[in-house]
Parts: C-alpha cells; sequence; structure tokens
C-alpha cells in the first residue's frame, strides 16, 4: 500500500496570532478509511479545511500522492482530486437540487449514474430534482445531497467534516449505511472527521484522536481505548 | 392622467431595474458595496455623449463602445482594487471605503476631461406616439424595448446557461463554489464585465432621453440599491420587482404630491422596509444557522 | 493674512466634524453617512436661534448641542435593529431625507436658495462678532476645547467602552455594559459636536444653503477621517488638515481653479483607496474599520 | 442554592418549519460555593443553557432564580451586574485594547463610564481607576508568580497575546470583583497542557480564596475529575444524573450515552 496523502508538521489556525493546529503529522494510506476524532475545540475541522487550503497555514507541507500540495488553491486542488464535504451538509440553498449536482459534476457524467443508484434522494425522476429547491430538503436529505456534489467531482480522497452532525438518530444511522455502500461501490480513500466516536470506530479502518491541535494516539481500533483514554483515572 | 404616470414610472423603474441587476451582481458575489457603480454609471453617460455627440458616430455604435468600456473600467476596479484588497483580508467596510474613493476619482476625471454642465445628445426629434390621452416619447419608447429585452436576455441567462449557474451558485456560498473545483476569481471577473455593462445599458438609455451632468451617478445608484433591498437582496430577479415598483412609487409621488418629494418618500420607503421587513417584498429570508 | 485666518476657521470647522465623526465610526465601529446632517442640522438650528433671540453664545451653542443631539436618537435607534451595509443604507437615508426637507420645505428653510444674513454670534449677548480676526479667536477656543474634550474622552472609561463595543459588543454585554445605551450616547456627543461645528460656519459665513450639508458633505468628512486615521484624537485632526490643506497647495503651485477643483477631489479619491490598501487604519490611525 | 433552574424549555424552528425541543425541562440547583460542571455530547444544549442563564436567549420557557430573585425577564447587562461572570466558548480577550483595559471591563464597577462625568469629575475615577489598577496587579501577581512578564505587558494590546494565553487572562478577569457565579464555557479547549495546570489552580482559588461559585462546561473528563465537586449529566434535553463527580463519571450509562454506544 502506497500513500495518498503526507502532512508534515502542520501548523496554523483562523487567525493570524492564534494557531489551532500545532505541528500536526500524519500520512493515509491507499484506500483506507481514516477517522479523525477528538473533543470540541480541539482542531478536527480546523486540520480538514487546512489540507484543502480553506484556512491558510503558517508552516507546514502537504503532500499529495507524490506532489507538493501545499501551494495550491482550494479549487486546484479540487482539480487534484481531493473533495471534502463541509460541515453541516452545505449545498448552494438557493438553487434546484438539479443545478447543485449539475455544478459538482465536473469531468465524468457517468459518475452521476453511478451516485444515484446509491443515493437514495437522488433517485427520484430527473424533473423533480429540477423542482425540487436545496432549501426545502430536510437535514438528512441536504447531507445526502453534499455527500452526492462531494462525490460527484470524481475525487480520489474525500474529507468527511462531520456528516453526522445535528442529524436525528434515524438520518445518521442512514448516512452511515450510505458510507459504507460508497466505499464498497467507489473504493475511495476517505478522512472521516467525527464527533461521534463510536460511528467513527466502527466505520474507519483506524482512528486518530486530535487533541490540543497535535494528533495523538494513532491506531485507536477498539471502544475500551478510547473509554480508557478519555475516563481513566 | 393617472395612467400616464404609471407608464412613466413602469420605464423608469425598468431603467432602475437594470441598474440595480448591475450593482447586485457585484454586491451578491463579493459582499462588496460596489458604491463606484455610480462612477462607472457616469463614465458610461459621459463615453456615450463622446461618441455620439463629439464625434459624431450614430447612437447605436457610440452606445456599444459605451457598454464595453464601462464593462472594462469596471474589470479595472475588481483587478486594482477590490482583488488586492481581499488578498490582504481587508474587511468589506475597508473595501467599501475604497470604493468610495474610487467613484470620487472616476467622476472627478469625467469633470476634469469633459466640463462640469448639463450635455444632452442631439437626438432626432421623433413625433411621440399616443395611446388614448397617454403619451409615450420616443426615447421612452426605445427604453422600455431595449430594457425588456436586457432584462429577458439577463433572466435567460442566469436561469439556463452554465454561467448563469455559477453566478448563482457564487451568490449562495462562495466556499462550496471553490470546494468544488471552481476559480472564484475568475468567475468574479465575468461578474464584474458584465455588472459594468448592465450599468452602462442602464446609463445610456437614461442619458439619451434627459442628458447627463457629472452629479447624477450617486442619486440614480441610490435609488438602484434601494430597489435591490425592497425586492430582496441575496437574488437577482428580486432586484426587477424591487425597481418596477420603485418606479411606480416614485411616479406616483409626482402625481399625488410634487417631485420634489420623491426622494424623501423612497427613502421613507426604504426605511420602512430596512425596519418592518428586511427581507423584501420576494421574502427569502437568509438563514444564519 | 485675512486669508490665512479663513482657512484657520475652516479648518477649525473640520477638525470639530471630522472628530464627531470618529467618535462613531473609529471608536465604536459604526460607520454612519448622515455626519454633514448633523452639521446642517446645527447650522439651520444656530441661525433660528441667533436671528430670533438675543442670547449670549454659550447659550445658543448649548440649545443647538442638546437639540442636535437628540435627532441623533433617530440613528441610534436604526444602529439596535440593523447591522453593517443596511446600517450604513439606513444613515444615508437619513441623510438624504433631511437633504429634501431643507431642499424643499422652503417657508422655513429657505429651500435652495438658503437662508441670508446670518447673524454673527454674540459673546456676551451684546458684543457681536464680526470680521475673520474675533472669528479666528473664536473658532480657535471652541476647537480647543473640543479637541481637549475628545483626546481626555479616548482615554476615559467611557472611551473605553466605546472601544470595548467595538472589539466585541456580546462580551461587552456579558460584561455589563449597557451598550445599546452606550452607543446613544457616542451618536449624541458626536452630533452634538457637528451641532457646534454648524452654529460656527453658519454664523461666520453669514450665508448657508442646503447644498454645504448634502450627502457629498458626508462623504466628504469620511474620507477626511479614513486618509488620517480613526480611533484616535491625532489621526482625525491630520485627517482635516489634509483636506484642508491640499486646495491651497495646488493653488499655490499656480493650477487654474477650474482644473485644481477636480483634482483635488482626485487626490482625496486617490488617497483613500491607497491608504485603505496600504495603511487601512489611516495614516496616523489606531485602529482598523471591521 | 445560588441558582436555580426549574423546567427550562426551549425550541428551534428551522426552515421546514420543523419544531425542535432542544431543552425539554432541564432541573438543576447550583449549590453555593461549589465547582459544578455540566458534561454532555455535543449539541446537546449546554452552551444555549449558558446563554439562557446570562439572558442571550430569551426566547425560552421556565423559572430562573439567582440568589432567590427572578431573573428571567431581566437583560444580559443587568444579569452581568447582579454577578453572574460569564467565559464565552471561544472567548478570548478583547483584541484592540490593552491587557489592562481589559482588565478594568471586567470590574462591574462603572464609576466614571457615564460619558459626563468622564470629562467633569476626572478626580472621582481617577481613584477607581487606581484602585482597578492594583487589584490587575494583586491578581496577575498571585497566579504567575511575582514580576511575571504580564506585569511588563498590560499596556500591550491584547491581540498579541497566544490563544492560551488570552483564555487564562480572561479567566483572571473574572475575579476583577463584582461576580459570585461564574460560568465558564470549556476553559481548556485549546489550551496547551502546560496552561491547563494553571487554569485548574485558578479555578481552584476561585472557589478556595474567592468563595466563588462555578459553573463549568467541559469536555476534558480528566479535568473535570480534577476540579469540580458535583457534576451534572445533561442528555437529550434533560439532566440525567447529578451527583458527585466521580459517581457521575464512573457511570456505565453515562459512559455509553456520552461516548455514543
Amino acid at each position: 500500500m502506497s500513500e495518498i496523502l503526507k502532512i508534515n508538521n502542520l501548523w496554523g489556525g483562523y487567525k493570524a496570532h492564534v494557531d489551532i493546529l500545532h505541528g500536526v503529522s500524519m500520512k493515509v494510506q491507499h484506500g483506507e478509511a481514516l477517522g479523525i476524532i477528538g473533543l470540541n475545540g480541539s482542531g478536527k475541522s480546523t486540520l480538514g479545511k487546512a489540507i484543502m487550503n480553506m484556512i491558510p497555514f503558517r508552516k507546514g507541507e502537504i503532500s499529495f500522492g507524490s506532489n507538493d500540495v501545499s501551494s495550491l488553491t482550494t479549487s486546484q486542488l479540487s482539480h487534484c482530486g481531493i473533495s471534502i464535504m463541509q460541515q453541516g451538509g452545505k449545498v448552494f440553498q438557493t438553487l434546484s437540487v438539479w443545478d447543485n449536482l449539475k455544478l459538482a459534476l465536473s469531468k465524468q457524467p457517468n459518475v452521476l449514474e453511478t451516485l444515484r443508484s446509491i443515493i437514495p434522494m437522488l433517485q427520484v425522476p430527473k424533473k423533480e430534482l429540477q423542482r425540487m429547491m436545496a432549501d426545502t430538503l430536510s437535514g438528512g436529505e441536504k447531507h445526502q445531497l453534499s455527500l452526492a456534489m462531494t462525490l460527484a467531482t470524481n475525487p480520489h480522497l474525500v474529507i468527511l467534516d462531520e456528516p453526522s452532525a445535528g442529524l436525528s438518530p434515524k438520518a445518521v444511522e442512514d448516512m452511515y449505511q450510505l458510507l459504507h455502500a460508497i466505499r464498497n461501490v467507489l473504493g475511495i480513500t476517505i478522512i472521516l472527521i467525527e464527533q461521534n466516536i463510536a460511528r467513527a470506530i466502527d466505520f474507519c479502518d483506524r482512528c486518530m484522536l486530535m487533541s490540543q491541535g497535535l494528533l495523538t494516539f494513532e491506531k485507536i481500533d477498539k471502544f475500551e481505548v478510547l473509554e480508557e483514554i478519555m475516563f481513566n483515572k | 392622467m393617472i395612467g400616464q404616470f404609471v407608464i412613466n414610472g413602469l420605464i423608469t423603474g425598468i431603467l432602475y431595474s437594470i441598474l440595480a441587476i448591475g450593482f447586485a451582481l457585484v454586491y451578491n458575489t463579493t459582499r462588496v458595496f460596489h458604491i463606484a457603480a455610480a462612477g462607472i454609471y457616469v463614465f458610461a453617460a459621459y463615453m456615450f455623449w463622446l461618441f455620439a455627440s463629439r464625434f459624431g458616430l450614430p447612437v447605436v455604435p457610440a452606445s456599444i463602445i459605451a457598454i464595453v468600456l464601462a464593462g472594462l473600467l469596471s474589470l479595472i476596479t475588481e483587478l486594482c482594487v477590490y482583488r488586492p484588497l481581499k488578498n490582504r483580508n481587508a474587511s468589506l467596510n475597508v473595501s467599501m471605503i475604497a470604493s468610495i474613493g474610487l467613484m470620487i476619482i472616476i467622476v472627478n476625471l469625467m469633470v476634469m476631461f469633459f466640463g462640469n454642465e448639463t450635455k444632452v445628445i442631439n437626438s432626432s426629434i421623433v413625433q411621440p406616439l399616443s395611446f388614448g390621452n397617454i403619451i409615450i416619447t420616443f426615447p421612452q419608447l426605445l427604453q422600455a424595448v431595449i430594457g425588456v429585452i436586457a432584462l429577458i436576455a439577463f433572466v435567460f441567462v442566469l436561469q439556463s446557461t452554465g454561467w448563469g449557474l455559477k453566478l448563482r451558485a457564487l451568490s449562495a456560498d462562495e466556499s462550496l463554489f471553490e470546494t468544488l473545483g471552481y476559480d472564484t476569481y475568475r468567475t468574479r471577473v465575468a461578474v464584474f464585465l458584465a455588472s459594468g455593462a448592465l450599468i452602462a445599458i442602464a446609463s445610456c438609455l437614461t442619458v439619451y432621453d434627459v442628458g447627463l451632468d457629472p452629479n447624477m451617478g450617486m442619486n440614480v445608484l441610490i435609488n438602484a440599491i434601494v430597489a435591490m433591498i425592497i425586492g430582496g437582496s441575496g437574488r437577482f430577479n428580486t432586484c426587477i420587482l424591487g425597481g418596477i415598483s420603485l418606479g411606480v412609487l416614485q411616479s406616483l409621488t409626482v402625481y399625488q404630491f410634487a417631485s420634489n418629494w420623491q426622494n424623501a418618500v423612497t427613502f421613507v420607503v426604504l426605511l420602512l422596509f430596512l425596519f418592518l421587513r428586511p427581507q423584501g417584498i420576494a421574502g427569502y429570508k437568509q438563514r444564519t444557522v | 493674512m485675512e486669508y490665512v485666518f479663513h482657512i484657520i476657521i475652516m479648518l477649525n470647522i473640520y477638525i470639530m466634524l471630522v472628530l464627531s465623526a470618529n467618535l462613531t465610526i473609529g471608536m465604536a465601529n459604526l460607520l454612519t453617512m448622515c455626519q454633514a446632517a448633523f452639521y446642517g442640522i446645527g447650522a439651520y438650528i444656530g441661525t433660528f436661534f441667533l436671528t430670533q433671540f438675543n442670547l449670549p453664545f454659550v447659550v445658543i451653542a448649548f440649545l443647538v448641542m442638546v437639540i442636535t443631539g437628540t435627532f441623533s436618537f433617530l440613528v441610534s435607534f436604526a444602529s439596535v435593529r440593523l447591522k453593517d451595509d443596511y446600517f450604513v443604507i439606513a444613515t444615508m437615508g437619513f441623510q438624504l431625507i433631511f437633504f429634501t426637507i431643507l431642499y424643499n420645505w422652503t417657508d422655513v428653510t429657505g429651500g435652495p436658495h438658503g437662508l441670508l444674513d446670518v447673524p454673527g454670534i454674540k459673546l456676551f449677548g451684546v458684543y457681536e462678532l464680526s470680521g475673520v480676526y474675533e472669528y479666528l479667536i473664536l473658532s480657535l477656543i471652541i476647537t480647543a476645547i473640543v479637541v481637549w474634550l475628545f483626546h481626555n474622552l479616548a482615554s476615559s472609561p467611557f472611551g473605553r467602552v466605546l472601544n470595548a463595543i467595538r472589539a466585541d459588543e456580546t462580551m461587552a454585554l456579558a460584561m455589563g455594559r449597557d451598550t445599546a445605551m452606550f452607543k446613544s450616547w457616542a451618536f449624541f456627543l458626536s452630533a452634538a459636536i457637528a451641532g457646534l461645528a454648524g452654529v460656527v460656519y453658519a454664523s461666520y459665513n453669514s450665508y448657508i444653503n442646503p447644498n454645504s450639508f448634502k450627502l457629498d458633505e458626508s462623504i466628504f468628512i469620511l474620507s477626511a477621517l479614513f486618509i488620517g486615521g480613526i480611533g484616535n484624537t491625532k489621526g482625525p485632526i491630520l485627517g482635516a488638515l489634509f483636506v484642508v490643506i491640499i486646495p491651497e497647495l495646488l493653488r499655490f503651485v499656480g493650477l487654474p481653479n477650474t482644473i485644481a477643483a477636480n483634482l483635488r477631489q482626485i487626490i482625496y479619491g486617490l488617497s483613500l483607496v491607497l491608504v485603505m490598501y496600504y495603511r487601512p487604519q489611516g495614516i496616523l490611525g489606531k485602529t482598523i474599520l471591521k | 442554592m445560588i441558582l436555580r433552574l426549574k423546567d427550562i424549555h426551549i425550541s428551534f424552528t428551522n426552515a421546514q418549519n420543523e419544531t425542535f425541543e432542544l431543552l425539554r425541562g432541564v432541573n438543576l440547583d447550583v449549590e453555593t460555593g461549589k465547582i459544578t460542571a455540566l458534561v454532555g455530547g455535543n449539541g446537546t444544549g449546554k452552551t444555549t443553557l449558558f446563554n439562557i442563564i446570562s439572558g442571550f436567549e430569551k426566547n425560552y420557557t421556565g423559572i430562573m432564580l439567582f440568589e432567590g430573585k427572578d431573573i428571567c425577564n431581566a437583560s444580559a447587562h443587568r444579569i452581568s451586574l447582579m454577578g453572574i461572570g460569564r467565559l464565552f466558548q471561544n472567548g478570548q480577550l478583547m483584541g484592540g485594547l490593552t491587557l489592562m483595559e481589559n482588565m478594568k471591563l471586567a470590574s462591574n464597577d462603572s464609576t466614571g463610564e457615564k460619558p459626563f462625568s468622564s470629562l467633569i469629575f476626572p478626580r472621582k475615577w481617577k481613584q477607581s481607576e487606581a484602585q482597578k489598577e492594583s487589584q490587575t496587579r494583586k491578581i496577575l501577581n498571585r497566579f504567575f508568580g511575582k514580576d511575571n512578564k504580564y506585569l511588563d505587558m498590560l499596556d500591550e494590546d491584547a491581540a498579541t497575546f497566544s490563544y492560551g494565553e488570552q483564555r487564562i487572562l480572561s479567566l483572571c478577569c473574572l475575579l476583577m470583583g463584582g461576580n459570585r457565579l461564574l460560568l465558564l464555557d470549556e476553559p481548556t479547549s485549546g489550551v496547551n497542557p502546560l496552561f491547563i495546570e494553571t487554569t485548574e489552580q485558578i479555578i481552584r482559588e476561585m472557589k478556595e480564596k474567592e468563595g466563588l461559585t462555578v459553573l463549568l462546561i467541559e469536555h476534558n473528563m480528566h479535568f473535570v475529575r480534577k476540579v469540580a465537586d458535583v457534576c451534572a449529566y445533561l442528555d437529550e434535553g434533560v439532566i440525567a444524573k447529578v451527583g458527585p463527580t466521580d459517581e457521575v463519571l464512573d457511570d456505565k450509562n453515562v459512559r455509553n450515552s456520552y461516548l455514543g454506544l
């Protein structure tokens, strides 16, 4: 197995003086699902955004495949094959569902067919999708659409930033079934940033705990380990 | 008699709509309060006058040149001011102040080169059309026809082309737009070109009827901004609704009171909207969850 | 020499105006575009008192400041409800409504022709000021007081709360400061000082018309403020100095009047853009507009 | 009992007019002179509860008594003046103001903040200013030792401090007087391990030396174990369990539901 993403000593944060990431280093293997878990405010989402260059980082290198991508812009990274699903099921609220998909669909139109076979909410007829406005969708549907858009850019690596946050238990269940299906069908590399620790451990090959802007405790694969770490005396 | 005022109001409203869209193009996509649009409006008017009256070109090519030049000027404002400021992470208020500075520069350059006095485009006198007791002058007819064509064309582009889709997407969510692999800066170039062109269309149509002077820009722009707000900001089609409502309202004010209270009524309506219904007539409330 | 004194008097008036704008914009980060309206309200109300009553100047100044300040509640009301761009456009709306009233309410304001023969200021109710020298001294005294006032205000506990509102309004509220009240006070003081500048201007010029108080004037005051700098006292003073001195320099160079008038505007505009890019807090300013 | 919450309900409506009830009858008694920790998963409404207590959130039903007085209808600044201090979730010092100014603002004593008294009676407020300054020095001396670097940095812009430093200094601000109950929203989040010890010390001293009552939200369970006397677990809109800290944190149900099992 080869590395698809390598991060070396990443420092940075939203504001110039305030570092949230204090030297993060990690490696992601081809085809694996890596979970990043941690407390609120530990910098998980910041790391996701920093990889996509949505917030500037002060120091550090990111390489994707064999290329150094530290200086690329967000849109260039997207063309390279990294895609992010942002927190809270972000979609273009004022546009129809079909328009949302059309925007995301860049290179291979046949991706859409694959996606439509997996994702339940896209399975209504095209006419319906054209009529449906994105802001009338329920929370779960919005997350599904957001995921579909993330995948429609045909990425090699997706970063999923809290795909289940703010959803009802039923919708969370659906979302994870969907994620399993996607892993099986598309076989892409996934970085899953997740609050819900049990879900993350269940879904991912291995998990890393983020704490105070540092990744610690690589390879958490059992729930008991984590409970020990978090609640021990 | 009231019919005449409504018609006048509708035609003014169309012009407001075009200008409001020109402003909203920039405002919705970049969030910059683009006051320099007033300068571009004045610039387009002077270019039109320069080529039509001074160089004696026919009206059509003169206006096309004016539209192209205005689009370019608009692009220059983006490349020389807004983009560098954005790269420096300047706040939107700072960009607005810079925009005011730009407006001052452009307007005064025009005055410096072309003088301060009111000018007219010498158009051939054509017999006004009359329907019953409603009279429509030739420039008004031109404004109505070309204005409606421009609006329809814009709405078509917005709703049915890939470019329009990108535009709507950019104004809905910039960060999502970027993560999907689109280059915001490249789209903004198109946005500014289109904005300049629309502002110039509104400018040329107005100037053809009533002439031009260097101080008109700010006043018209503020009306357009009011139109955008009462229509419902954040979208584009609502500008048309707002523009036409505002035009008719102003015209009826003239009918009921006198033309000099027009501005006061406009702003009282604006304030009422801001306090009671900030999302505008079309009522799309932007959620901040 | 009289000419130089005239310039200094105008400079004094602008120092007051720009400082008054700085109180709301620079310290509390409330971007208003209606400073000229308060300037105008002060000028017109001051003219009314000067013509109707035979009062000492201190009394008139006090009355004008209180009345102009009262008008500021319109703006502070808006500031509670509206944020950012909407607040800016609302204050622009106040400015334009005020101008329309000034322009059209001919019976009271004289309409576009304005008011002629504004009487001079009577110092103690008897001695009427006339001539440049006397106004020079008066304006210097008033400006000195105003500068002293704002300088103290900036470093006083009151100024500190305004700065806190600029930095983080929620936090200021959580620390037990009634932010709405502090903002109203800021608007009140700002309007009152602008009104004071208005009286001095009206009686010195002995003629006022609406064109001195339109939106362009508000924008002019803003440009002076942002070029000079926001958030402290020296920035606004430098700004006022800049906008008053530049035209004289151009005149000194010997440009024809017609070009000079526009050239100075272009210089203002250009400085504004450059300052916003290279030094957004202004040349001598302390804080950056949020 | 310094603070008593009875039957607090709050719901939010989303764009599809679906109503979602976040808090479904929270009952909590905060005991005077103790440190109470409020724990619970993400999105369970802990911060919302703090917003309700400090008066920033008004659309709720229920009863809220602070020292026996009803504070349901009081505005945010009034509540603060009554003696409830707050540290915000990502709260830092106010940038653009100096450290000293931040400390002075945190005091409930507002002498000289009326614009006219500011100008006309400088002597009156100069005194209280001097008092605040000496108090600031005292606090800094206490937590960071004699002649610490912060004493020399009092007149520097607060934005120049690191995030962790700002968090700790914000905690110090709350000691400037007038507060009897402190609401601390994740005092350790984003603070590096070095400063966590200081944070712990400050919170302890708040209780022991100043006799303050502390209610804190925290995700760091080690920290909760170390400082909190009482722990309240918020789940599904109600306080599911209250009791001594170890008892609550060792409860199997609490652990499982917290980790999302």
